[in-house]
């Protein structure tokens, strides 16, 4: 159909996973690659920013006095778990098992929801118990910019997959949903890639230094 | 066109996701790892970094090749020229702001 | 073609035009082309270089761009050649006379950044303060300039007076704003920051006033931010600090604290100030002060640019 | 209750300038007059349906080159009042405050608000026509693209009426820019507008990524594209990843500003340097971002001026490859003075200077095409062939500037700004007046006036050197840029008169284009064939305009230059006669991308005065426009046959 449009010509789409084979599915998850990278500059400057700011405490707490080993493991194997399941989903994508695909998708947001409960929580102690809010030193500032940021994305991506399952529902695996179904593992993998550079850059460089 | 055959495979797919399980269970080995080396051990400091981010980008490739299909797609090349860009950018911006705003870490 | 000749004509004439226009009157007014100091002399050269590298550049630009508008502008002018597109050997060595002029740019460029992180050689005779180096503390406030001489203990507000043929170690800080500190004819500039004192040497041959501006802009004032640096011979220069302990009123705190309200100022002399200046202390910081706060002092905050190993002035603050 | 109105009012409006009401009572006449007429002669159902909801890249380009010259005019009258201000010393034409509102806005239109939206409009009237495609890979997303630059120029715009203008220089710099020193609307309105049509940047620089890299029609492989169309691949790449740090950089001194957060205040830690860096991160690669377009335009148009193939295609393509990489690693020469170390300013002059390398190859390249060439004097060549000289100049200067040591002598004086114009102006303006001039009979189906076009080049040209090569010598007499004011008696004022003199005449010219626009509107010759300069590339197959389809059916590649290799009778070109013509696909006009835009703008109008009852409302809004998208599924329709056949034997390419 819309090959009509915007033709691919001379490549056979035929044989690729159903989300490729539309020009616009090919067209939209490679723009969501470029999409990708770009993200990756974005978080680049909030890491720059971080590292550059981390000891400007300002006679605040450092990230030593604030930062626990125990609910930072919870999150990050949480979120490890859910790009697990994500991939399962992206699995039963490819075997046009709609009910698998649901069921794991539900459950990747699902994890998804608690890792943004134990942020908020961990935020939450740290801007109200402990007295160290954004506005506190530039090492918080830059704390909670790059962790909310991450944590936005998270969210947008929870609000995203419901959309998604809703779609799904509604029409089964075409090839539109295949494509966005695709796309938001892909964003979900990417946010986990994320989280790996904030566990080392940030909490275990916090406590080592 | 090989890979393609593959992704077919995958598709009609039965089998065991074994890509899928060996990704977590490496992410999660590198994790743990990651968390013993900084906390557990006591290197010296400029050592303990550089294993963990060491880590942590071994890690973000087995995300990336394990669990994100970078080499699928009807011209994965120009994806993976993308993804480069964007790292050697992201390096750029991190190691020079690192670089000129110099820091003991 | 009759047109296209009066074209390239009046485009040589353009490029001309400003070089007359500049001639009429005013050669001597280029401060950076009429450096008074061993700092500026060496930038100098630097630029005169690269003047003339540029010029041959722009030479070999203007003469092919004449020639083939000339050769090949016209209704009918013979050779064309819609095969010629493209000629290895030319390209290579487009490609690598470029390289060349880069090189031959870049080693002078790198060797004088490096010698400029060390003071000059001074040249004037050993007294009291000349021949050695003399340290100048200089903040910036909205919109004046403060001079501090730790080691004579007075200060001064938009001039400054230093020994001809000494080597001077401004030290540059910012209260408020950011700003740049630039004596054209004595040195580049060198910005003033609120969270690391920045280094600039510089070093005038002989007796004479020179102007100074802020460079960087600051808000509402900004273009009235000058300053006079009067270089004296060092003799002249012992006297002057001597007259100015004996004669000028002490810098009070309430007056000190006068000055770092953001307005302009005439130039003023003092024989003495307070303690806490010596700190550096920023807006912030001085704020928090006069609340009664602790200062909190960031590694950043007092990093210390006198470490010589920090070349330039810089952000090596390994600690 | 009145007076607390009164008071509201006096503070919400800029009062007190005559200029400001003259402004107030303009904006007013020319916003009442629109509607007048558009009231009048009942033309709001077309603007709607034929533009507002339009997601045709060649309706959208020119809304983005009818939105770029007016922020042209409006850039040009902030340039030619600072220099009435500063034509002789101690002017009271403008004091302290009104001047730097008045530089700052400058240098924010000119770089984001004209030299962009023209490129982008330039790139998205050619590039889907001169790869043989339907349109841009995302049409729904280009057309938010354009309406978000649209409301962010207009955010930024209302600053002057409305709170006051921003009044820290276009780069910004902390901690002046800070909530402390610069309390106040102003600086709210910059992160804000700037952010939103940032963010249109970044969604064209993917949109365009994608189309060049997957919708070329068959047989072009990437070494066939026309050179234009390279050149805007390399700028979307360096669009993509330049943008996302700047984006973050707005976040961060908009967080500082609203929510008292320390990234780059003097208190708690915070860095101002680290704003300089984040800044020059995306700006300097921002000046290869309005650069390399251009030079596009100007391959195109010296090839086909001189009747030519490009000569040293390859070398061409990777020269703007180099530069692409390199422009990320250079951002620190624009802060060389504050206080780096040796090794990390020799590294960034080093890394700076390498740029002349492939920046010189084009220029060699661009003269070796003209050699052996049939020179060919139209208006569009005149500005290509003025481009190479006067740009030489500025690039040279712009070496200079990258010796740190030297540059310890230039940094923020006239120099630098000579420098700067002599590159954007000669380089930028040059090159978008040269694809104005070039792509108008395919945008409006007839040519602009010959001989008005080279008077106004010519006035404009002249114009430009007069103002700006003394620049360069008052640069190294000591003044600084962004004094609004100076003494006498420095030896500045003879220069300072001719530069204004200069100003003055660019305007001449530019007010002479202006009129050549309207004079063509109604006696412009038509341009039946579509192919009035005897073009090489695809765009020159189509009608002038092209049919919304673009193309009836994708034409076949051969070769480089395929549409001169058509003419000539070599089997490329869209001599693809033997198929049919079938149903072709089109996406439907949509209305969601202004109103989301219109959200964006009211979310961030309420960001700006901290008036989060009215922010919320607006970003929910644009989410919810995003899930309302997502749920569309019908968005595309079909235009049948015999319509396709109506539309080509009108222009008499029925076959
Ligand atoms: C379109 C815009 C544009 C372009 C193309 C350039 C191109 C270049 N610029 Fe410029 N620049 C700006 C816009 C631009 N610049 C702006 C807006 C600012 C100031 C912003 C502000 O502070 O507000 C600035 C500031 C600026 C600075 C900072 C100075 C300071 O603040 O003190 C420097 C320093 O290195 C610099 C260098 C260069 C160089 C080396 C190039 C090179 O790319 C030039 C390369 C081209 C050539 C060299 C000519 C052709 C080559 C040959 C003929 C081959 C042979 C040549 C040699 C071997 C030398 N620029
Ligand atoms: C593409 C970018 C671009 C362009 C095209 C221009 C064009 C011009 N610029 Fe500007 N300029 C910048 C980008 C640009 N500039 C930037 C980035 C800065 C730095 C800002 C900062 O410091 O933050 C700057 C700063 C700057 C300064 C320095 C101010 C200062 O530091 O104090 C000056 C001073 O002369 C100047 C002058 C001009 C002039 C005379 C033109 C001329 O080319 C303008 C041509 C004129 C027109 C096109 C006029 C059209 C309108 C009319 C004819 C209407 C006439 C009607 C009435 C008068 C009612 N510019
Ligand atoms: Cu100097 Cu940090
Ligand atoms: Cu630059």
């Amino acid at each position: 159909m819309t090959n009509a449009t915007l033709s691919l010509h001379e490549k056979d789409q035929s044989k690729m996973p159903l989300e490729y084979t539309t020009e616009e599915g090919d067209l939209r998850i490679f723009g969501f690659w470029i999409f990708l990278a770009a993200e990756l500059v974005l978080f680049g400057t909030l890491f720059g920013t971080y590292l550059v700011l981390q000891s400007h405490t300002a006679g605040g707490p450092t990230a030593k006095d604030l930062f626990e080993i125990g609910p930072v493991m919870a999150e990050t194997i949480i979120l490890l778990m859910s790009s697990f399941t994500c991939g399962l989903s992206t699995i039963e994508l490819r075997r046009h098992n709609k009910k698998g695909l649901i069921g794991w998708m539900s459950v990747t947001i699902l994890l998804g929801l608690v890792f943004i409960g134990l942020e908020a929580n961990e935020f939450y102690t740290y801007a109200v118990h402990e007295g160290a809010p954004l506005s506190r030193s530039a090492f918080l500032s830059g704390f909670f910019v790059l962790l909310g940021t991450h944590g936005a994305h998270v969210s947008l991506g929870i609000v995203w997959i419901i959309g998604i399952l809703l779609q799904l529902g509604k029409r089964g695996i075409t090839p539109v949903t295949a494509r966005k179904a695709f796309m938001a593992g892909l964003y979900w993998h990417f946010l986990d890639v994320v989280w790996i550079f904030i566990f080392t850059a940030v909490y275990l460089t916090g406590l080592v230094i | 066109m090989d890979e393609n055959q593959k992704q077919m495979s995958e598709r009609m797919g039965a089998g065991f996701p074994w890509k899928q399980v060996i990704g977590l269970l490496l992410s999660l080995a590198l994790t743990f790892l990651a968390l013993w080396i900084a906390v557990g051990l006591s290197l010296p400091v400029p050592v303990t970094l550089t294993i963990i981010v060491g880590l942590a980008i071994f890690q973000a490739f087995i995300q990336l090749f394990l669990f994100m299909h970078v080499t699928e797609g009807t011209e994965p090349v120009h994806q993976l020229i993308g993804i480069l860009f964007g790292i050697y950018v992201a390096f750029a911006i991190v190691g020079g702001t690192l670089w000129i705003l110099a820091y003991a870490l | 073609m009759k047109k296209l000749k009066t074209h390239i004509k009046s485009m040589l004439l353009l490029l001309a035009a400003p070089m007359l226009t500049l001639l009429a009157g005013c050669s001597d007014k280029i401060a950076v082309l009429n450096p008074q100091g061993p700092v500026a002399r060496s930038q100098y050269h630097l630029i005169i270089w690269s003047l003339i590298m540029m010029s041959l550049v722009l030479a070999i630009v203007l003469i092919l761009f004449v020639y083939v508008l000339a050769r090949y502008g016209r209704k009918k002018s013979s050779g064309y050649d819609p095969e010629d597109t493209g000629n290895r050997k030319l390209e290579i060595i487009w490609m690598i006379v470029p390289v060349v002029i880069c090189v031959l740019l870049a080693v002078p460029t790198v060797k004088t950044l490096f010698s400029l992180s060390n003071p000059p050689k001074a040249t004037a005779m050993e007294s009291k303060t000349a021949g050695k180096t003399l340290t100048i503390d200089v903040t910036s406030v909205q919109w004046k300039w403060l001079f501090r001489y730790p080691d004579q203990k007075i200060e001064t507000v938009n001039y400054v007076v230093i020994p001809a043929g000494t080597p001077v170690k401004f030290r540059l800080h910012a209260y408020d704003a950011m700003n740049a500190f630039w004596v054209p004819e004595l040195g580049g500039q060198q910005y003033t920051m609120t969270d690391m004192p920045m280094k600039l040497w510089l070093q005038a041959d002989k007796p004479g006033n020179y102007d100074g501006r802020s460079s960087n802009y600051s808000g509402k004032s900004f273009a009235q931010m000058t300053f006079k640096v009067m270089a004296r011979s060092a003799a002249d220069f012992d006297s002057w600090v001597q007259a100015v302990k004996s004669n000028k009123p002490v810098l009070t705190h309430e007056k000190y604290m006068e000055l770092l309200k953001p307005n302009t100022v005439k130039s003023q002399t003092f024989s003495s100030y307070p303690e806490l200046v010596s700190k550096d202390f920023n807006k912030a910081q001085m704020e928090a002060l006069m609340n009664g706060e602790s200062v909190e002092t960031d590694k950043m905050n007092n990093m210390d640019m006198d470490n010589e190993n920090n070349g330039e002035g810089g952000h090596g603050h390994n600690d | 209750m009145i007076d607390s109105i009164k008071s509201f009012m006096g503070w919400f409006f800029v009062t007190g300038d005559p200029m400001i009401y003259g402004a107030d009572a303009s904006i007013a006449l020319a916003s009442i007059g629109i509607v007048a007429v558009l009231t009048y002669f009942k033309k709001w159902k077309w603007l709607w349906e034929e533009w507002l909801t339009s997601v045709d890249h060649k309706k959208i380009g020119i809304m983005y080159i009818i939105a770029a010259l007016l922020m042209l005019f409006r850039g040009g009258v902030d340039a030619l009042m600072m220099r009435t201000q500063l034509t002789l010393p101690n002017m009271h034409f403008l004091d302290a405050e009104h001047y730097n509102q008045v530089f700052t806005t400058h240098g924010t239109i000119m770089i984001i608000f004209v030299a962009m939206p023209f490129i982008f409009g330039l790139m998205n009237i050619a590039v889907p026509l001169q790869i043989g495609a339907r349109d841009v890979a995302y049409p729904f997303l280009n057309a938010l693209s354009f309406w978000l630059f649209f409301v962010g120029a207009m955010l930024f715009n209302l600053s002057f009426v409305i709170g006051g203008s921003p009044d820290a220089g276009w780069s910004s710099y902390a901690p002046y820019a800070g909530a402390e020193m610069n309390p106040g609307v102003g600086q709210n309105y910059y992160l804000l507008g700037v952010q939103i049509s940032g963010i249109g940047s970044l969604a064209t620089g993917i949109n365009f990524l994608v189309t060049i890299l997957k919708m070329r029609a068959p047989g072009m492989t990437l070494f066939k594209m026309p050179m234009f169309t390279w050149s805007i691949l390399i700028t979307s790449v360096i669009v993509v990843f330049a943008f996302p740090a700047f984006t973050v950089a707005l976040a961060l001194m908009t967080i500082d500003r609203l929510f008292g957060a320390h990234f780059f205040t003097i208190a708690a830690g915070g860095s101002p340097m680290l704003w300089a860096n984040l800044f020059w991160f995306w700006g300097h690669p921002e000046v290869y971002i309005v650069l390399l377009p251009v030079f596009g335009i100007f391959s195109e148009v010296i090839a086909t001026f001189a009747h030519k193939t490009l000569f040293g295609y390859a070398v061409m393509v990777w020269s703007m490859v180099a530069i692409s990489l390199l422009s990320f690693i250079t951002w620190l020469h624009h802060f060389f003075t504050m206080g780096n170390t040796a090794p990390v300013n020799a590294f960034f002059s080093i890394s700076t200077m390498l740029i002349a390398i492939p920046t010189g190859v084009k220029i060699f390249n661009w003269l070796f095409t003209l050699n052996k060439g049939r020179i060919q004097f139209t208006t569009p060549m005149l500005w290509a062939l003025a481009f190479i000289p006067n740009f030489t100049i500025g690039g040279v200067t712009g070496v200079m500037l990258a010796m740190a040591p030297a540059d310890y002598q230039y940094h923020n004086s006239y120099f630098l700004v000579a420098h700067f114009h002599s590159t954007l102006i000669a380089g930028t303006v040059f090159g978008i007046f040269c694809g104005l001039h070039y792509w108008w009979p395919k945008m409006f189906g007839y040519l602009l006036d010959e001989t008005k076009g080279k008077w106004s080049f010519w006035i404009f040209m002249i114009s430009f050197n007069i103002c700006f090569m003394p620049m360069y010598f008052l640069g190294l007499m000591g003044m600084t840029r962004r004094m609004y004011t100076y003494p006498a008696g420095l030896g500045w004022t003879p220069i300072n008169v001719v530069m204004t003199i200069g100003a003055f005449g660019m305007g001449a010219g530019f007010i002479l284009m202006a009129y050549n626009i309207i004079w063509s509107a109604m006696h412009g010759k038509k341009d039946a064939t579509g192919d009035p300069w005897n073009g090489r590339t695809l765009e020159w197959a189509t009608a002038s305009p092209a049919a919304e389809y673009n193309f009836a059916r994708i034409p076949h590649v051969s070769e480089r230059d395929p549409f001169i290799a058509a003419k000539e009778g070599r089997k490329s070109g869209n001599a693809a006669s033997v198929q049919r013509y079938a149903p072709i696909h089109m996406p439907n006009n949509t209305g969601i991308p202004v109103i989301m835009a219109l959200l964006m703008f009211v979310a961030g109008f309420g960001c700006v005065f901290e008036w989060y009852w009215m922010a919320i409302p607006g970003a929910i809004g644009v989410i919810a426009c995003m899930i309302a998208r997502s749920f569309v599924y019908n968005d595309h329709y079909y235009i049948s046959v015999e319509e396709i056949k109506r539309t080509e034997s009108a222009t008499g390419r029925l076959s």
